[in-house]
């Protein structure tokens, strides 16, 4: 029954990804990438893997596919100056064959071999992980890891989010390109959505980095769900990325600074960076992980609002076009 | 106990079989507001599959996992309303599909 | 056969299929697509294949959450770059001209880059007035 | 304090600073930042040439639970570079950004994660943490190729980062093969274990397509000119002199440090036909362009195919070639790292002068605007490899590795590469040494800052000098095989 259920599983998830691939409509290909995101948490779940089904449900069904919809919408709008009518459907040239046919068979051949002539391995960090775990402050192993065993990944993967913010806002077209967006049309059913959904969300977001230092969950999956619930409200019409300008730059960067200044602290006492002192691994490590959430949620939403105008401009739009 | 796991199994299999078919649904269209709203039952599906499994592995925490999926599944469908319905671009048409 | 190697398999399949896709599209939103669908195959890959006839093992899933979240950066910059590129260019995809001729557009380049020429001489030249003065918070609004 | 985390915490807070507080002046605390940089490289290298390899457990967590540091020779050599060569763009940002305040805005958080990314990748000894580095390197890049918004930089953005992403995939999948097999990710560790089977060939296999796109080495190097060539003169420096040397660095450690061995003679071969491929394509071409900027990026071409002559000189070869290859490379790698800032720099200051890309546009400027004319020739003179210069020394050890072991091919690739290189410098020169225009008063339409021209000659000054103190990198530069007994068992 098991295996049963893994290989239709499998299988859908194959399809899903064929459909992506062969669908001439661009919307249709994002849809069914969102159905994909879903069937991959599905598959995390049935991996073991909890944490990473809570951050696919959250970042690959969720925000993933808000961004590629808004993607899809901002292109739409723009060919629809161009009168351009069947603007969903996917007209580019293609590449020719034999590169894509190589490359394809190719890994397919190398992958399977990898797979079937694996050695053994010998060292087995799981079991590192479990005799160490008692030190590190949390009881979830996967929060161990993150956060303590291999936190220096973790510090630089903020990094990564907070310059792919920068660029954002580098590329973030200018004021005056903006005003004239029209005021968000208010929507009552929106709107109760809104009142009901929002609380929810924030809670379950707080929830989840709560519940992360014992069991599945953490600042990640928190920080993708407050984002989730600031794109909802943005698209609900609150202009929040407007009300937040002033506070939003030290939101993005709070959790890196918290976790800069922690990492380099431990190192005034003589003790290596990115070290707890003895006894507050389990507070410092709850601390960090909420300002991260925090953080993470600002940037992740911020990724999505500082995009370039889109539909609600259509008016204004053309302006932007040299052609 | 065996049979009781046996049953939560069964019960999320038949839940991925209707999955797959929601999949044709969304493949077959043929409007993108057909597509989406199919998407939206796929994710509620898909929540009903997390919470037999959460009973047929024994694993509590797929709840949350089903709590967050039920929340954020809707925002996509948000999303696709705002930004893609016909009153927001008033001369545009529905794209036709031939599936 | 186990469900860890299955998943590995049909991460494999995914890779492979996206590759497929990623040098066949020219399409930038295709390929962001397809890039993302191959991150997937990537980590499944990652899991399924450690956790193959051995335990559970938090490693590889705590370098897949990173990496899920390295690359939601990565998407959400290059659809960023992209809805910039389309709105300035009105273009889905790259010219496949400009890899040898990257001076297709000249005219329409040495004119900005004429005006950005005299701007940074008038500063240069600003700035030869007053030396002493450092180049304080210029670009702050 | 120890030095080694050091070198990461500076680029980090600087960035955070220049992040949280845009009011500052972000360029004169950015030169500040980066000459306390400096002197930490300066003090780690000084200590590592005492007292040999250090090795630093972050978190306290040993290898292979945590992420290890390892600073040896090569390592300190190329920070000591990165930081020298980046307070000197810096420098020249310093000046060359006032007429560009939106770019200044945002190029120094850019700046800073993209040398803290840089440090980090010197530094690592874990092969996960590396790919989070390679990750952070090319967003970081990417962003700077793309700040000005304007079409050609986005789509140059845009062709960068789809390349860029696909390497880190590759590289990824290789990682994720590795650890399967072997069950770490610590590349010394790593090292002891890895044996010759399928899946390691095919981790190596993805790990070095992945790296070598991301090196832009040809036939996967047709993003390279248009980011490069693109770009501010200050990021087209730091993108030709360091981003790229980046994941060739990984990819010599891979092969020749925690792979040694493992490299097939012919695959080592033929990554050697992609590196000389590289020299003749990447000098025809800058040969043919029409634009200065495009002739200096794909002059980056070619000088990145003599990197890859390393695997074919040091893989199955005696280990006295072996160790002269390996010292030519990296001191290649250092060479080309200084004269292409130099150049781009140089470059920077001679199109803003003439006003104009066309390297028809340089004519007659030699009496004009001659410190930026002869900080371009420096350069040019290590690039071609011309005595005396890091770049000579460089390519006479290659050379002399490629006698020893008999390998002629290499020799006649090495000699021809040079003198492609000369023809193209002396295009640049020809045309601006045009009596002609010179008689006619053509040429230069502004007078360009000292600032500029200083800096852009103190980098090729260096490159020159390295000729004189080639000793000095050398001697740290040994092969790193040698070193791993030493480094057993050495704690922070």
């Amino acid at each position: 029954m098991n295996l049963a259920f893994d290989i239709v599983l499998g299988l859908a998830l194959l399809l899903t990804a064929l459909g992506v691939f062969s669908s001439k409509d661009l919307f249709r290909a994002v849809v069914m990438f969102i159905a994909f995101g879903l069937l991959l948490a599905l598959v995390w779940v049935r991996l073991d893997a909890p944490d990473l089904a809570l951050a696919e449900a959250a970042i690959g069904a969720g925000l993933t596919g808000v961004l590629m919809i808004d993607a899809v919408a901002h292109l739409s709008a723009n060919t629809l100056q161009n009168d351009q009518r069947d603007d969903q459907y996917d007209h580019s040239p293609k590449r020719p064959l034999w590169l894509p046919v190589i490359s394809c068979v190719g890994l397919f051949v190398l992958l399977l071999g990898a797979i079937r002539f694996r050695p053994e391995a010998s060292v087995s960090l799981p079991d590192m992980v479990r005799d160490n775990i008692a030190e590190s402050g949390v009881e979830h192993p996967i929060t161990a890891v993150l956060l303590n065993f291999r936190s220096y990944d973790t510090l630089l993967e903020i990094a990564v989010l907070l310059v792919a913010v920068v660029v954002a806002m580098a590329l973030k077209p200018a004021a005056e390109d903006r005003v004239h967006q029209p005021p968000p049309a208010h929507d009552p059913i929106l709107h109760g959505l809104t009142a009901r959904l929002l609380p929810a969300m924030l809670l379950v977001g707080m929830y989840v980095l709560w519940a992360g230092s014992y069991m599945p969950g953490g600042a990640f999956q928190g920080g993708a769900i407050l984002a989730a619930a600031l794109v909802f409200l943005q698209l609900a019409g609150f202009a929040v990325d407007r009300y937040a300008a002033s506070l939003l730059r030290l939101g993005l960067a709070l959790g890196f600074l918290v976790f800069l200044t922690v990492a380099v602290s431990v190192m005034i006492g003589g003790r290596p960076f990115l070290t707890y002192p003895e006894g507050f691994a389990g507070q410092l490590i709850f601390f960090i992980e909420a300002m991260l959430t925090l953080s993470i949620g600002l940037i992740l939403f911020s990724l999505f609002s500082q995009n370039p105008p889109h539909s609600g401009a259509v008016g204004h739009q053309g302006a932007n076009h040299d052609q | 106990m065996i049979e009781a796991h046996t049953a939560w199994y069964l019960a999320s299999f038949v839940l991925l079989l209707t999955l797959i078919a929601g999949l044709l649904r969304i493949w077959h269209g043929p409007n993108p507001a057909d597509r989406m709203l199919a998407a939206q039952l796929f994710g509620t599906t898909g929540v009903g599959i997390l919470l037999t499994l959460a009973q047929a592995m024994q694993m509590p925490a797929l709840n949350d996992v089903a709590l967050v999926l039920a929340l954020l599944a809707t925002i996509a469908m948000v999303a696709f309303v705002k930004r893609m319905s016909p009153q927001q671009g008033p001369t545009k048409s529905q794209p036709e599909d031939q599936p | 056969m186990t469900s860890d190697l299955w998943f590995a398999l049909m991460g494999v399949a995914l890779i492979a299929l996206a590759a497929f896709t990623f040098f066949r599209q020219v399409h930038l939103l295709r390929r962001i697509l397809a890039f993302n669908i191959m991150g997937s195959g990537v980590f499944l890959v990652m899991v399924g294949m450690a956790q193959h006839q051995r335990e559970t093992d938090p490693v590889p899933q705590a370098l897949v959450l990173t990496g899920i979240v390295v690359a939601v950066s990565a998407t959400a910059l290059a659809l960023i770059i992209f809805r910039r590129f389309y709105s300035v260019s009105g273009q889905v995809e790259l010219d496949e001209y400009q890899i040898e001729e990257p001076t297709q557009n000249e005219d329409h380049a040495s004119d900005t880059m004429k005006d950005n020429i005299n701007s940074l001489q008038d500063a240069l030249q600003s700035d030869d007035e007053a030396p002493a003065k450092p180049s304080a918070s210029k670009g702050d609004q | 304090m120890n030095l080694i985390p050091l070198l990461l915490v500076i680029p980090l807070a600087w960035a955070l600073i220049s992040l949280l507080l845009p009011r500052l002046p972000l360029g004169p605390i950015a030169v500040l930042g980066m000459l306390v940089q400096l002197i930490a490289s300066a003090l780690l290298w000084r200590s590592v040439q005492l007292d040999g390899a250090a090795r630093y457990a972050i978190g306290d967590w040993m290898a292979p639970l945590g992420i290890t540091l390892v600073a040896d020779g090569l390592t300190v050599t190329l920070l000591a570079m990165t930081a020298l060569i980046a307070i000197i763009c810096a420098v020249y940002a310093l000046f060359y950004l006032r007429a560009h305040p939106h770019e200044k805005r945002y190029f120094w958080p850019l700046f800073w994660f993209l040398l803290a990314a840089l440090n980090g990748i010197w530094l690592a000894g874990d092969l996960f943490n590396l790919y989070v580095g390679l990750e952070l390197v090319t967003l970081a890049a990417v962003g700077m190729v793309t700040l000005s918004g304007k079409r050609n930089a986005l789509a140059a953005g845009l062709r960068y980062l789809y390349a860029a992403l696909l390497g880190s995939l590759g590289y990824l999948l290789g990682v994720a093969l590795l650890y399967s097999a072997y069950g770490t990710l610590d590349m010394q560790q790593l090292s002891q274990l890895m044996e010759n089977n399928w899946t390691t060939q095919a981790a190596l296999l993805l790990m070095t397509l992945g790296l070598l796109v991301k090196t832009a080495i040809f036939p996967l190097h047709a993003w390279l000119p248009p980011a490069h060539g693109g770009a501010l003169a200050p990021v087209s420096a730091l993108l030709s002199a360091l981003v790229v040397k980046s994941s060739f660095y990984i990819l010599a450690r891979l092969w020749l440090d925690a792979g040694s061995g493992l490299l097939p003679v012919a695959g080592a071969q033929l990554l050697g036909v992609l590196g000389a491929s590289a020299i003749f394509y990447g000098g025809f071409k800058a040969l043919q362009q029409k634009e200065i900027k495009m002739l200096v990026a794909y002059s980056t071409v070619a000088q990145l195919g003599y990197l890859m002559l390393v695997f074919p000189l040091a893989t199955g070869t005696s280990p006295a070639a072996a160790m002269l290859a390996w010292q030519g490379g990296m001191l290649h790698l250092v060479a080309h790292a200084f004269a292409k800032a130099a150049m781009f720099l140089s470059v920077g200051t001679l199109v803003l002068a003439v006003g104009s890309k066309q390297i028809s546009a340089l004519a007659g400027i030699s009496t004009r605007i001659p410190l930026s004319l002869f900080a371009f020739g420096l350069a040019g003179v290590s690039l071609m490899g011309l005595p005396p210069s890091g770049g000579f020394n460089a390519k006479w050890l290659m050379l002399q590795s490629a006698m020893t072991s008999g390998q002629w091919h290499w020799v006649i690739v090495l000699s021809l590469g040079s003198l492609l290189t000369a023809t193209y410098i002396f295009k640049v020169f020809r045309v601006s040494f045009d009596q002609q225009a010179i008689d006619q008063g053509k040429g230069v339409v502004a007078r360009a800052h000292w600032g500029l021209e200083v800096s852009a000659l103190l980098l090729a000054a260096i490159a020159i000098g390295l000729g004189f103190a080639a000793a000095l990198p050398i001697e740290l530069l040994s092969l790193p095989q040698l070193e791993n007994g030493a480094l057993e068992g050495v704690s922070p």
